[in-house]
């Protein structure tokens, strides 16, 4: 259990963007945490970013969003889930969910490698990026229907299964025998799809 | 050097995946026994029909390297063992609300075991778990009666475990698993109210090993069983004083929801360091620090 | 705002040092009182006549936060109390291996006490605390009819706690003190054996704290006793947690030993910030949490 | 319990020298461990430096010091006791007791005060330093029978008690109602012959 405060929020489209504090092991790109709210319910959200003790997410629900403001803290637990790759950067996503795939991209950028986002949509983010770069890790996040359209190796962002008890020892987070909140949150299309 | 026998069992090394870890998802606990060669799975605790595991939050993690957890024995019911090809050692945890139920679900688990493990002691689902462990000779001595397989029966570290100890083995029980989690509370101090969903659950990791060495030392000292020993194991270090105390085998458990399955090579690589500097086998160590 | 009456004394704060962590030298007490104003120092257990302390080691910090000692109640005796000075309130522990020695232990307390805190769960000890638990109504019963000050009864964390803690009261106790350690080991895995010279020893500090939210909750929401929580108290969210939880008062003891007297004022600043921001009173939150 | 290794060791005088991997909370000049022979004992130490989880003790004991060396590893506990005040600081010592005064020294020396050593026969040890310095702190560590040598603001080595129980909750280390293992092993001389 970690006890966070809100740093800083904003509204970023439909969503709003939220900075805690956090006195955790540090996330890497691709892990998600979970925030509790006591004997109710956990909740995932996935890391967007990370820096010196702060940690960024996406809140898109506006009454879960007013109810971490309105507390004194909120109880986090994590880093859950496997960290992706670091290479060259490719993100592809839904305006809704571009989030998801925001801290693959900044942690790349800040390693030195490429960083895209390939937006289906209008995102609230864009990474400029020399032509013709050749990608080595595809980070995606799209609602679950789009899954045809994205290239088989893509690491997608699954967020159509129940993560609830995080470290995965109910199972409920099974996708096709992977375990999203372990193996995943991003898991290669073809685990998904198989 | 570190091979064990464990009730007739031959095991590669003495460090088993303790019940509640790995998720009774065939695939993926085919893909723990490929990439992490555990000497064995024991399997989370499985009854003879489906049961609901309470809602969520089930998991906390409440001190460094100490858990809080009230999953309340949530599984698909024991017949999902039936399609279940794991390539590893099973050890299949079962649990019920009554004799009949236990035995039955001993029966049905035992056609994948390599050992079936009797749960008497999760503080997390009234009517189960400890509330059975009264009856642990009856118990015992049913499923001994209708399984080949060996019978290890899980205890809690409660005030009279050895003397359910002494019962379980009365009834026949092949060893003990010792221990199950604590039972403990964690409250929010905002929202003034428990964590979990259940209110209590048990507490695992570093914060009950003193207690897991202290109740397997009683129990070793008193009947010389064979232990499986659990309880905050993160270190071979960790590991060693059990076996001091009197376990054959250790189980991971917290350690591996803290740092992943890559633990248990820590272990072997640890231990074997430490017995080949002493120049001893792990059968020389075990319950050394308790023996009268 | 967070002043309380334990059973018609008054507190000017709910933390109490408890029992073990100020060693019986009275210049000490005195200069602890002076320096760090606790609302009252818990004594160590005295019994009636002088009893040596266990050979060291006695104390090892085993975890963070988490200590094992085996004291064994080494005290010079109560008749000490006699010519001891210290200028805040005193809450007086005694034990003892007989009725008849604790009830003698706490007329003797009683002159310089505030409150008589009936030690009768030490793990440390064969003979005494934990072994005298069986007569804690008769305990009770006898030193409530030879002395006027409030008596409290500690108990340990063991599976009939809830029960005793009914006979404690039973017998006219004004409160409880909960917990006391729990009984654990610490092996030298070199040595190949304990690390305490007594072989076993307590644990306390943050291993234990939320089987003490757990205890005190049980006993509260069964019989809305005042209770003196203590466990693994470090912040004043380990406080709120037993206060949620039923505690009166709360003792601090192993956050002493590892940050010092300082980490009262810590505890009372952050108790007071957490109360004014809510605008509560400490009064409304005990044994929120459990209330039925 | 922190397990420790020998890193080094060497003789000085009738003593050793020995600098054990310690991870543990820093000790500060004027603190000491415990070393504790599992079942057996405990030990006090005098720290006499600190450097990057590397700590030196000296140990006078011959047979202790055998024991250590052909161990795998030792337990040690600590630091306790006070720190004493940093300064312009005079070390006060008998040729075999000079390591007690070694670390507030050294540490003095190392935030650029003033330091010097007045040894009663030969220490291992020498500190040069400027004429006519204002001594801020002086330590010492001599028999009991020399204290009357010493000023009444001298902090002294209290090493005649028992100071097993480290943390003081035996009351066993007492000086005159102060404890020596909590509050010293430094006392003020004023505090030892009051």
């Amino acid at each position: 259990m970690i006890r966070s405060k809100v740093v800083e929020y904003s509204e970023v489209g439909k969503s709003h963007r939220i900075v805690f504090t956090f006195q955790g092991r540090r996330p890497l790109p691709g892990q998600f945490i979970a925030l509790i709210l006591p004997g109710e319910k956990e909740i995932p959200l996935g890391v967007t970013d990370y820096n010196d003790s702060t940690i960024e997410v996406y809140v898109d629900s506006p009454k879960l969003f007013k109810r971490i403001l309105s507390s004194r803290y909120v109880v986090l637990e994590g880093p859950f889930g496997k960290p992706i790759p670091m290479g060259n950067t490719l993100g592809v996503a839904t305006e809704d969910l571009f989030h998801d795939v925001l801290f693959p991209l900044r942690e790349a950028k800040r390693k030195g490698f490429e960083a895209s986002l390939e937006c289906w949509g209008s995102c609230g983010a864009d990474f400029p990026h020399r032509e013709g770069v050749k990608w080595d890790v595809v980070v995606a996040s799209v609602p679950r229907e789009m899954l045809d359209k994205l290239p088989r190796s893509t690491m997608v962002y699954v967020r159509w299964v129940n993560m609830n008890c995080m470290a995965g020892v109910c199972g409920v987070c099974q996708v096709n025998g992977n375990l999203a909140c372990v193996d995943g949150p991003f898991l290669e299309l073809r685990k998904i799809v198989a | 050097m570190y091979s064990i026998r464990l009730s007739g069992i031959e095991l590669r090394d003495p460090f088993v995946i303790a019940s509640g870890i790995v998720p009774d998802v065939p695939e993926y606990m085919a893909r723990v026994c490929q990439e992490f060669s555990p000497s064995a799975i024991t399997t989370k605790t499985f009854t003879l029909n489906p049961l609901e595991p309470h809602k969520p939050p089930t998991l906390v993690k409440i001190s460094d390297g100490c858990f809080l957890n009230a999953i309340g024995l949530g599984n698909p019911g024991i017949k999902v063992m039936g399609s279940m090809e794991v390539p590893c050692n099973l050890f299949v945890s079962v649990g019920g609300s009554s004799l009949e139920e236990i035995v039955e679900t001993a029966i049905i688990g035992e056609g994948k075991a390599s050992l079936i493990e009797i749960n008497l002691s999760s503080p997390n689902r009234r009517g189960y778990g400890a509330d059975t462990a009264k009856f642990v000779r009856e118990i015992v001595k049913e499923v001994k009666g209708k399984v080949r397989k060996p019978i290890f029966v899980k205890l809690g570290p409660w005030d009279n475990v050895v003397d359910l100890a002494g019962k379980a083995l009365e009834g026949g029980a092949d060893g003990l698993t010792l221990i199950n989690t604590v039972k403990g509370m964690k409250l929010d101090v905002d929202a003034g109210k428990p964590v979990l969903s259940y209110g209590t659950g048990g507490v695992s990791g570093r914060c009950i090993h003193p207690l897991a060495v202290r109740v397997i030392g009683e129990v070793y000292s008193e009947y010389s069983a064979q232990i499986i020993g659990t309880g905050g194991v993160f270190s071979w270090e960790d590991a060693m004083e059990l076996f001091l105390a009197g376990a054959t085998a250790v189980g991971v458990g917290s350690a591996i929801l803290e740092r992943g399955f890559e633990v248990l090579n820590e272990l072997r690589v640890g231990l074997t360091a430490f017995m080949e500097e002493k120049g001893i086998n792990l059968s020389d160590v075990i319950g050394m620090a308790v023996r009268k």
